[in-house]
C-alpha cells in the first residue's frame, strides 16, 4: 500500500496570540493564577497566626506594602472576570435549561449569578464592617460566636 | 483506540468547588483582605491578631478558612497545569503531578496549622 | 496495483449505497462487503435533501392513493408492478429508518407527523425538518457502524467495471490521497452512484453529481433507461442553483410573477380557491410548474436577476414563527446565498435541473443487464418515476430499492462460480492504463472549457422546452466535444497524489456519454410527456410512445436508442390534470 | 441592493502542499476577479478552472451541509462555501487547511481520525428490546426530539476540531464533534443511553481532556453546541466516577 504522506503542522508555543478568543481564554485561565498566589498569601498569613502575635503582624505589615495592595488590585479585577466567564460556563455543565419551552440565555444565567455573587459580596462587607441590620448581626453571631471575624 | 478511564474527575471536583467558592466570594475577600484592611479603610482591629485567633478557634472559622484556602488552591493548580501545557512549559501530565503534589501538600499543611488554633 | 478481495463491492456511499451494504450485511454477517466513495459518505449528495420522504400512513391515506399518484405523476410511463412494490415497502423503510434514530419531525403525542408534496392527494411525506436527506444520510451512515462485515474505502474513486463474459468481477478504483490503483475482487456489485445533474449549468446538485455510474455501467455492457427525462425543480435561487425546497409549497408558500399575480392559475392548475388543496396551483407537480415558468417568461411576465429571469417564492403570510419552526434550513440558506429574508421578502426563484429520472435499466429486483450487478437509487432506473418523479418518492426509493440490492447481491455471491483471477487483473491493468494516460498528455485543452461547452450545449438544445433543430445541435456539439476529450485533456496537475483536476477528468468523460445518451433519447421521442416537452410534438403519443427509451453504448460513436415495453398491470392511462379539473377527472 | 454584476478583483493566498514533491507547505498567490454573490469556494473554483488546475480542496454540496469544505480563512475555521468574498475585500484572503490536522494536499486535511473516533463513539441506536418493524414507529414526543435534536444537526465538518488547541495538543482527544455525537444518542429516548459509552466519555482521551476553551461551539456553523455536550458529560463521567450515575438518573 502506499503510504499517505501529510504534514503536521507543528503547534507554536504562542498558538494563543494568534486568535481574540485564544487570548480572551488565556486571561480567564491566568485569573487562577491569582487565586493559587492569594490562597498562599492566606495560608503564610495562617502560619504567622499560629506562630505569634508579631509574627502575624508582620505578615500585615507585608500586606499593606504598595507592592502587595498592587498584587491584590489585579487579583481583585481578574477574580471579576473569573466570575463573570464562570457563570458562563456553568450553564454548559448541565442539561439545557428551558423555561416554559424556551431555552434560558446564557446571559441571564450570567445576570443571575452575578447578581447572587453581588449579594453574597455585599452581605460579607457589610458583616466585615458592621454594618449589619441588628437581627441580622444577631443571627450571625449565633452562628459564629464572639470573637467572630470584626 | 486505547481508551484509559481517567482519573480526573475527582480533582475536576475539587476545581469546580474552588470555582463556585471563587465565584461567589473571590472578589469581596481579595478586597477586603488585601485592599480595604491593608489601607485601613475598614476598622483596624478587623484583622487583629486577637480577632482572628478568636475566629479560626471557632468551628465555623476553621471550615471556612480551611475551604477557601484549600479549595482556591485546587482550582488554581487545575487551570495552571492546564496552562503550562499550552504554553509549553510541561507535558500535561508532568505539571499535573508537580503542581497537584503541591496543592495536596499545602492542603496537608493547612488543615495542621488549624488544628493547632 | 494493490488488490483487494471482497464478496460485495458497493459504490457509493449515499442513502442507496448505505441501505445496500447495511441490507447485505444483515443478510450475510459473514460476508466481506466493501463500500466505495468518492467523498466520505455523509458528504454524498443524499445530505441535500430537504422535503421528505414518500410512506403511507395516516388513516385517509391508502397505497391505492400513492400508487395513482406515482402513476399520473409519470404520465403512465412507470413500470406499474415496480410502483406496486415500491408503495407496498416505503413506509416499512420509514419505520426502519425510525428504529435507527432519524430524528422524524413529530406530533404533539408522538406520532409521526406528515406533510404534503407537489402532486399528493394526501399527506404523506415523513420529514425531518427541512432537513431530511441530512438526517437520513446521517443515520445510515452511522448506523453502518453497527456491522463489521462492511469495511469502507471513503474517498476510493471508481474507475471502471471489470465485466467477463456477462458478469460482474471486479472494479478498478484509484485511492485518492495516494493515487494508487485498486483492483477490488468481488462476487457481485452495487452501483449507487446517483445521479448526473451537473451535466447541466443551473442545477441544483452537489458537485460530485456527475454520472460515472451510468457511465461505468454503459461502458461495461450495461444500458441506460429513459435518459430524456430531467426534472427541473420549479424553485431554485438563480444563479447557484441551490434548492428552496417543495416543503415551502407544502407548508403553503405562494408563486407570484412580476405583477404579484398567482400566474399558475393560467396554465391548467386552478382555480385559486379553496386554498390549499392537493395537486392544485403551488402543490401541482414540479414539471408543470417549471413549465408554467417558462411560458411566463416569454410573455415577459417574469422579474430580472443578474442570473436570468426568475419569479417570487412567497412565504411572508406564513409568519416568522412557522417559517423558522418549519423551514430553518431554507430561512438561512436564503438569508446565506440571496441575501433575503424570507420572513420580509418573497425570494426569487426559477427552475433548474435537479434530478435524472432515467438511468441503468434494472428490474424491480434492482439486476441490470450484468450478472452480479445491480443498481439502485438515483443511478438506477428502476421503473417508478416514469416521465416525471414524484417528489418525496426518491428517498424513499433510495432505502426501499438499496435494501433489495444489498439483498439481492448477498444472495448471488452464494451461487456466484469461482473466476481466474489472473484474466480479471489483467483487463483491470488495461483499465488502469487508460485512465493513468490522461495524467500524461502534454498537449490539449483546459478540462473546464469542454465542461463549460457541454453545459452550454445542454441547456441550450436539451432544456425545459425541446426541438428537433435543437436536440440535434445538441448532438452534434456532444460527439465534437467527445472527440475533443479523445484528443486530449492537458492537466496542470500531474501528480498522484490527491489529484481531484484528474478525477475530474475521468468524471467528464462519464458525464459527457450521459449527456450524449439524454439528447439522443430526447431526439427519439418525438412527444411531449411529463418533464419530456417538444415544441415540435406537444401532445402524448401513446400509440407510439407509450414505451421505454434505451440507450446502449455505441462505443466512441453515438448511443443507440431503442424502446421497450412498459409494464401496465392496473392503471390504463388517461388524462394527467391538476387543479380544478383533477379534481372532477378524480370523481369520474 | 448590491449588483451582483460589479466585478472586483481581489488576492487569495493559498498554503500549498504536495506530499510528492514538497517537505513543508508555501504560500501561493492569486488575483480573482469576483463578484459579489461568489463564496471564497467559488474563488477557488475558479483558481482552478482558469488559473491552476492543480489547487486541491475538497468541496460538493456548496451549500453548507456537506461539511466538505471547511478551511481556514484569513486564521479562522470556516465552511469557504459560506463565506463571501464581498465581505473579505479588499483582502488578501488567507486560505489555509484546517488547523491541527495532518495536511494532505492543500487545502485537502487527513480525516482519517475523526472517523474512527466517530466509530468509537457507536454513533447508533443501542435499545433496550429490538421492536419488531410491524409495531410500526416507535413515539417521541416534540420534548424527547428537543432533547437531543441540537445535537443531531452536526454534519462532520470538523470547524470545531480546528477550533480546538487540545485537539492540536493531543491528536487523540476524542473531541467536540466526536461526543456532541456521543451525547446525541444518549440523549436519544429510544437509546438506553450513557452505560453503553461511557467508555468513551470517561476516558483520558475522553470528555476530560477538554478544558472549556469554548471556540469550537463559536466557530460551528450549524448551532451544536459542542461545549456544551462536552461538559455535561463531565458531570455525567464524575458521577459515574463517583458511582452514582445510576442512582441519580442516568439512562
Ligand atoms: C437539493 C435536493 C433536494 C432533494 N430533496 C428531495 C426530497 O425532499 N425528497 C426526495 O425524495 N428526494 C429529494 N432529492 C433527491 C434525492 O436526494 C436523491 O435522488 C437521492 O438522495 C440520491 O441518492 P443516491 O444514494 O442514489 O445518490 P447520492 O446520495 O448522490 O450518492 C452517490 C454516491 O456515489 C458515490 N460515487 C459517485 N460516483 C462515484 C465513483 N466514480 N466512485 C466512487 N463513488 C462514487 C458518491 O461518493 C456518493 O457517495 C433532492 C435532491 C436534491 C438535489
Ligand atoms: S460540531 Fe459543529 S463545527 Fe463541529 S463538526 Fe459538527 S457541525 Fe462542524
Ligand atoms: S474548543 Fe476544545 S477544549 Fe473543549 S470547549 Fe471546545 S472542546
Ligand atoms: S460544500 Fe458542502 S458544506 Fe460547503
Amino acid at each position: 500500500m502506499t503510504e499517505v504522506r501529510t504534514y503536521r503542522r507543528p503547534m507554536p508555543a504562542d498558538w494563543w496570540t494568534r486568535n481574540p478568543s485564544y487570548v480572551v481564554y488565556m486571561l480567564r485561565e491566568a485569573s487562577a493564577v491569582f487565586f493559587f498566589v492569594y490562597a498562599l498569601v492566606l495560608l503564610w498569613g495562617l502560619y504567622t497566626l499560629t506562630q505569634s502575635e508579631a509574627a502575624y503582624d508582620g505578615w500585615r505589615a507585608l500586606l499593606a506594602t504598595p507592592a502587595m495592595i498592587a498584587f491584590h488590585a489585579v487579583a481583585a479585577a481578574f477574580a471579576l472576570l473569573h466570575t463573570v466567564t464562570w457563570f458562563m460556563v456553568l450553564p454548559k455543565t448541565a442539561p439545557t435549561l428551558r423555561l416554559g419551552g424556551r431555552i434560558v440565555p446564557v446571559a441571564a444565567v450570567v445576570v443571575v449569578g452575578v447578581g447572587a455573587s453581588a449579594a453574597i459580596s455585599l452581605f460579607v462587607y457589610a458583616w466585615v464592617a458592621g454594618l449589619l441590620p441588628p437581627g441580622l448581626a444577631e443571627a450571625v453571631r449565633n452562628l459564629v460566636p464572639p470573637g467572630g471575624a470584626s | 483506540m486505547k481508551l484509559k478511564r481517567s482519573q480526573e474527575p475527582i480533582f475536576w471536583l475539587l476545581f469546580g468547588g474552588g470555582g463556585t467558592l471563587a465565584a461567589l466570594v473571590g472578589v469581596v475577600l481579595i478586597v477586603i483582605t488585601g485592599i480595604l484592611v491593608p489601607t485601613g479603610t475598614l476598622p483596624p482591629d478587623t484583622m487583629s491578631y486577637a480577632a482572628m485567633h478568636a475566629f479560626a478557634a471557632t468551628l465555623f472559622g476553621k471550615v471556612a478558612i480551611f475551604l477557601v484556602i484549600s479549595l482556591l488552591l485546587w482550582h488554581g493548580v487545575h487551570r495552571m497545569a492546564a496552562t503550562a501545557h499550552h504554553v509549553g512549559l510541561a507535558s500535561a501530565h508532568t505539571a499535573q503531578i508537580v503542581l497537584r503534589g503541591f496543592a495536596a501538600l499545602a492542603t496537608a499543611a493547612c488543615a495542621y496549622l488549624l488544628t493547632g488554633l | 496495483m494493490r488488490i483487494i478481495s471482497a464478496d460485495v463491492v458497493v459504490i457509493g456511499g449515499g442513502g442507496a449505497g448505505l441501505r445496500a451494504a447495511i441490507a447485505a450485511a444483515e443478510a450475510d454477517p459473514g460476508l466481506a462487503i466493501a463500500l466505495i466513495s468518492k467523498v466520505l459518505p455523509m458528504r454524498s449528495h443524499t445530505v441535500a435533501a430537504e422535503g421528505g420522504s414518500a410512506g403511507v400512513v395516516r388513516d385517509d391515506d391508502s397505497l391505492d392513493n400513492h400508487f395513482d399518484d406515482t402513476v399520473t405523476g409519470g404520465e403512465w410511463l412507470c413500470d406499474q408492478d415496480v410502483v406496486d412494490y415500491f408503495v407496498r415497502h416505503c413506509t416499512e423503510e420509514m419505520v426502519q429508518l425510525e428504529r435507527w434514530g432519524c430524528p422524524w419531525s413529530r406530533k404533539p403525542d408522538g406520532s409521526i407527523n406528515v406533510r404534503f408534496f407537489g402532486g399528493m392527494k394526501v399527506q404523506r411525506t415523513w420529514f425531518a425538518a427541512d432537513k431530511s436527506g441530512f438526517h437520513i444520510l446521517h443515520t445510515l451512515f452511522q448506523t453502518s457502524h453497527k456491522y463489521p462485515a462492511i469495511t469502507r474505502y471513503d474517498e476510493y474513486f471508481c474507475a471502471d467495471l471489470i465485466v467477463e463474459d456477462g458478469r460482474v468481477r471486479g472494479v478498478v478504483a484509484i485511492e485518492i490521497a495516494t493515487g494508487e490503483m485498486v483492483l477490488f475482487h468481488c462476487k457481485a456489485a452495487v452501483l449507487a452512484t446517483g445521479g448526473a445533474g451537473r451535466v447541466f449549468r443551473q442545477n441544483t446538485n452537489a458537485g460530485i453529481v456527475t454520472g460515472e455510474g451510468m457511465g461505468l455501467a454503459l461502458r461495461a455492457g450495461a444500458v441506460l433507461r429513459d435518459m430524456e427525462f430531467v426534472q427541473w425543480h420549479p424553485t431554485c435561487l438563480p444563479g447557484t442553483g441551490i434548492l428552496m425546497s417543495e416543503a415551502c409549497r407544502g407548508e403553503g408558500a405562494i408563486l407570484t410573477n412580476k405583477d404579484g399575480y398567482r400566474y399558475l392559475q393560467d396554465y391548467g392548475l386552478g382555480p385559486l380557491d379553496p386554498w390549499p388543496r392537493a395537486k392544485a396551483m403551488e402543490l401541482g407537480p414540479r414539471d408543470r410548474l417549471s413549465q408554467a415558468f417558462w411560458h411566463e417568461d416569454k410573455k415577459g411576465n417574469t422579474i430580472q436577476t443578474p442570473h436570468g429571469s426568475a419569479v417570487n417564492l412567497d412565504l411572508r403570510h406564513l409568519g416568522e414563527k412557522k417559517i423558522l419552526e418549519r423551514l430553518p434550513l431554507i430561512t438561512e440558506a436564503a438569508r446565506t446565498f440571496a441575501g433575503v429574508d424570507p420572513v420580509r421578502e418573497p425570494i426569487p426563484v426559477r427552475p433548474a435541473v435537479h434530478y435524472t429520472m432515467g438511468g441503468i435499466a434494472t428490474n424491480v429486483m434492482t439486476e441490470t443487464a450484468i450478472s452480479g450487478l445491480y443498481a439502485a437509487g438515483e443511478c438506477a432506473s428502476v421503473g417508478i418515476h416514469g416521465a416525471n418523479r414524484l417528489g418525496s418518492n426518491s428517498l424513499a426509493e433510495i432505502v426501499v430499492f438499496g435494501k433489495v440490492a444489498g439483498e439481492r447481491a448477498a444472495q448471488y455471491v452464494r451461487s456466484a462460480r469461482p473466476v481466474s483471477p489472473e484474466r480479471t487483473a489483467r483487463l483491470a491493468e488495461a483499465s488502469a492504463t487508460r485512465v493513468l494516460r490522461l495524467l500524461g498528455n502534454e498537449r490539449g485543452e483546459r478540462l473546464a472549457e469542454i465542461r463549460d461547452a457541454m453545459m452550454d450545449a445542454m441547456e441550450e438544445g436539451v432544456g425545459l422546452y425541446r426541438t428537433e433543430a435543437g436536440l440535434k445541435a445538441a448532438c452534434r456539439t456532444l460527439a465534437d466535444l467527445r472527440a475533443r476529450y479523445r484528443r486530449g485533456i492537458r492537466l496542470d496537475d500531474r501528480n498522484r497524489a490527491f489529484n481531484t483536476e484528474w478525477l475530474a477528468a475521468i468524471e467528464l468523460g462519464s458525464m459527457l456519454e450521459v449527456a450524449e445518451a439524454m439528447a439522443h433519447a430526447a431526439l427519439w421521442r418525438r412527444e411531449s410527456r411529463g418533464a419530456h416537452q417538444r415544441l415540435d410534438a406537444t401532445a402524448r403519443d401513446d400509440r407510439r410512445f407509450l414505451v421505454h427509451s434505451i440507450a446502449r453504448s455505441g462505443g466512441d460513436g453515438a448511443p443507440q436508442i431503442k424502446s421497450a415495453p412498459v409494464t401496465i398491470t392496473k392503471s390504463r392511462p388517461g388524462s394527467r390534470v391538476y387543479g380544478g379539473a383533477g379534481a372532477k377527472a378524480e370523481l369520474t | 441592493m448590491v449588483h451582483m454584476t460589479d466585478t472586483r478583483t481581489i488576492r487569495i493566498e493559498a498554503l500549498r502542499f504536495n506530499p510528492e514533491t514538497d517537505s513543508a507547505p508555501r504560500l501561493q498567490r492569486y488575483d480573482v476577479p469576483f463578484t459579489p454573490d461568489m463564496s471564497v469556494l467559488q474563488g477557488l473554483q475558479y483558481i482552478k478552472d482558469h488559473l491552476d488546475g492543480s489547487l486541491t480542496f475538497r468541496w460538493s454540496c456548496r451549500m453548507a451541509v456537506c461539511g466538505s469544505c471547511g478551511m481556514m480563512i484569513n486564521g479562522r475555521p470556516h465552511l469557504s462555501c459560506e463565506t463571501f468574498l464581498r465581505d473579505l475585500y479588499p483582502g488578501p484572503v488567507r486560505v489555509e487547511p484546517l488547523d491541527h490536522f495532518p495536511v494532505q494536499r492543500d487545502l485537502a486535511i487527513d480525516q482519517a481520525g475523526f472517523l474512527d473516533k466517530l466509530a468509537a463513539i457507536k454513533p447508533y441506536i443501542v435499545s433496550a428490546k429490538d421492536k419488531p418493524l410491524s409495531e410500526g414507529p416507535s413515539r417521541q414526543t416534540p420534548a424527547q426530539l428537543d432533547a437531543y435534536y441540537q445535537y443531531s444537526q452536526c454534519i462532520n465538518c470538523l470547524l470545531c476540531y480546528a477550533a480546538c488547541p487540545q485537539f492540536g495538543l493531543n491528536p487523540d482527544f476524542i473531541g467536540p464533534a466526536a461526543l456532541s455525537l456521543l451525547h446525541r444518542y444518549n440523549l436519544d429516548s429510544r437509546d438506553i443511553g450513557w452505560s453503553v459509552r461511557a467508555d468513551v466519555a470517561n476516558a483520558e482521551v475522553g470528555v476530560w481532556e477538554c478544558t472549556v476553551v469554548g471556540y469550537c461551539s463559536e466557530v460551528c456553523p450549524k448551532g451544536v453546541d459542542p461545549m456544551h455536550a462536552v461538559n455535561e458529560n463531565k458531570v455525567n463521567s464524575a458521577l459515574d466516577y463517583l458511582g452514582v450515575k445510576r442512582l441519580l438518573g442516568g439512562r
